[in-house]
């Protein structure tokens, strides 16, 4: 019962690093980083979810019996597009904001919001 | 294999330097892509190199670039978040104790939905690749809304940065380091038309092996970002106008949008494509080769944008800086 | 005879290409200096990938599986040499020069 | 035999990562990424072998392009932000 699960375990170490980076870090690029690092976890979750031991990979081919769940290859497919559209428009909001405010730390943030 | 992400994903958190922490994600993203192709799962292996090591640290860095690497603040109250975050790893493991071991072939999600597309998308769609089957023909709406959801961050990010005015050609950075790219340029020059005939190659071969219309805008883009970095930006905005890209963008929606609107034109319901052609499956094949066809230029455009929009922003603040 | 033959030879080759590869990835820790590392990380990129493809290539036999794995190993030539010319460009340009006459590395 | 190698692989790529993590300089851990990028490609070469698909190796393909643009973006990256803390270049 324990060696199986253990992808399982991987992924939601990393799930949680992510997590944590994004708590703990102020700086708003590390968080992003932190973000992807959730993220990608999420994706590897879900296709070690449709693998098929002894399966091969989805593609129709002679000799091949058993094959691994295709179904969960097309949502990664569209999630990792629509991730890496999230994350150029967080960064386009970054910049915006480190010209706007000349920082990009959370707490000077919060004290510059405050002054003005 | 699983173990080494692990240790990048903790050095990740451990690391200060923000450069070093973006190089970790390049390595992070190889990473998991190898993992996708150990588990069988080659389609998204593909993007994810793409994608993932790819333009993620390319456009980290050109964020980097602007708002400079060091990261100052210390910690906030490390232990209190680490507490919370122990607390929400634990309730997930319990969670998954009971979830079918990894890999076993009798667990509930295989034996349902799974069996119907594995035996009928052959017959039905008659394209190998399964994985491009149901992404571009049985679930072809939702891609639809994905590419439309990639061109509108394009449009976001254009909005917030593209200030329009090009870099032009002879601007002091661009003369500057001109001389010392020599071995480089020459190389690039070799490589670039390899790569762009590359994408083509995996545009047009989406329906029998790994590949397909997301992948090769993303490996387009990045032969083009590649001869930008080299060549300066002012040449490759003058090789590849914005105005253009912008075009391309959307008549790439159009023509995902426009196959739908023939199929319904001809008979069947929105984005049929057995009703294109008298012969339904030879329909099928051409709506999906079209379809690809779409999304590949708006997903290479809107990259391209993107990038420009980056480079733009760096150009200008570095004249007001 | 022939195929016992191939399999000989890229059996060979996977293990010169594996010996190569794991000396490179020692040179690649235990060398004190920067560019001697890139020398050591230089060995592993060329040589032990070209032997490790050229026994998968004899394994392959004719087909499109050859010539595909022929497409990479040019691609790898290719690009390997010119990625580390431009790291050790940038290093000595980043002022990590090594002044020639400096005979032992510090 | 692929096994070996798959291993010896995976043993190298250790010893980039761990150069990459206890690099002193930027450029240790750009050149560790440059020789891990290089055997993740061998890596799946090998893997497609392994699994007898070798309809594999047009990812690896995409592995050296996209590990070589990767590299040369760093080390652009890298010369520019010297340019602006300097101002002029030598």
């Amino acid at each position: 019962m324990l060696p199986e699960l253990y992808n399982y375990w991987v992924v939601i170490l990393l799930m949680m690093t992510g997590f944590y980076i994004v708590i703990v870090q102020g700086n708003l690029i590390k968080k992003l980083i932190g973000l992807n690092l959730f993220q990608t976890s999420v994706f590897i979750f879900y296709i070690s979810l449709g693998k098929v031991s002894g399966g091969s990979a989805p593609i129709f081919a002679e000799g091949v019996s058993s094959y691994s769940n295709p179904l969960p290859h097309v949502l990664i497919l569209t999630a990792i597009v629509v991730g890496i559209a999230t994350t150029a428009l967080a960064l386009a909001l970054v910049i915006r904001i480190r010209n706007a405010y000349g920082t990009v730390e959370e707490e000077e943030l919060q004290q510059r919001d405050l002054e003005c | 294999m699983l173990l080494l992400l692990a240790i990048t994903a903790l050095a990740i958190a451990w690391l200060r330097d923000l450069f070093a922490a973006v190089m970790l994600a390049g390595i992070y993203g190889l990473l998991s892509a190898s993992f996708f192709v150990s588990v069988d799962a080659v389609d998204v292996a593909f993007t994810e190199a793409a994608v993932g090591a790819g333009i993620f640290p390319l456009l980290m860095l050109a964020a980097l670039a602007l708002v400079g690497r060091n990261e100052q603040t210390a910690y906030r109250r490390p232990l209190i978040s680490l507490l919370l975050v122990s607390i929400t790893g634990a309730a997930l493991v319990l969670g998954t104790l009971d979830m079918p071991a990894f890999g076993s072939a009798d667990a509930p999600p295989h034996n349902h939905v799974a069996v119907r597309y594995i035996e009928e998308s052959p017959k039905e769609i008659g394209i190998p690749n399964m994985v491009t089957s149901v992404l571009a023909d049985y679930r072809s709406f939702d891609t639809l809304g994905e590419v439309v959801v990639v061109f509108t961050a394009a449009m976001g990010v254009l909005g917030l940065l593209f200030t329009g005015r090009a870099a032009s050609p002879g601007s002091a950075t661009e003369r500057a380091n001109m001389y010392d790219h020599r071995v480089l340029r020459v190389v690039s020059k070799m490589l670039i038309p390899l790569i762009l005939l590359f994408a083509l190659y995996v545009q047009f071969h989406g329906e029998y092996g790994p590949g397909g219309g997301f992948q090769a805008g993303v490996i387009f883009a990045a032969g083009i970002i590649l001869y930008a970095m080299l060549f300066g930006f002012g040449n490759a905005q003058r090789v590849v106008r914005p105005a253009l890209l912008q075009i391309l963008a959307a008549c790439g929606v159009l023509i995902y949008g426009s196959v739908g609107v023939v199929c319904l034109l001809s008979g069947g319901n929105f984005l049929d494509y057995s009703q294109l052609l008298p012969d339904p499956l030879v329909g099928r094949h051409v709506g999906i080769l079209v379809i690809e066809l779409g999304v590949g230029i708006t997903v290479a455009s809107a990259m391209i944008l993107i990038f420009y929009a980056f480079a733009s922003a760096t150009v200008n603040s570095e004249e007001v800086a | 005879m022939i195929a016992l033959l191939l399999e000989g030879v890229s059996v060979l080759c996977l293990g010169t290409g594996i010996f190569l590869l794991v000396s490179g990835g020692v040179g690649l820790l235990r060398f004190p200096e920067v560019f001697s590392r890139m020398h050591a990380a230089g060995v592993t990129e060329t040589l032990a990938a070209s032997l490790i493809l050229l026994g998968l290539m004899l394994l392959a036999g004719w087909g499109i599986v050859m010539f595909k794995l022929l497409l990479i190993l040019l691609f790898i030539l290719i690009t390997s040499p010119t990625a580390s010319h431009a790291l050790a460009k940038s290093a000595v340009h980043g002022g990590l020069g090594v002044d020639p006459d400096r005979n032992e590395t510090s | 035999m692929l096994t070996v190698v798959v291993i010896a692989l995976l043993v190298v790529m250790v010893m980039a990562l761990s150069r990459a993590l206890l690099g002193p300089t930027i450029y240790d851990r750009i050149l560790a990424v440059n020789v891990f990028g290089t055997k993740t490609v061998l890596l799946i070469a090998v893997v497609g072998f392994l699994f007898g698909r070798p309809d594999f190796l047009d990812i690896a393909l995409v592995y050296a392009l996209i590990n070589f643009i990767s590299v040369i973006g760093v080390l652009r990256y890298f010369e520019y932000s010297n340019d602006r803390h300097q101002g002029d270049n030598p």
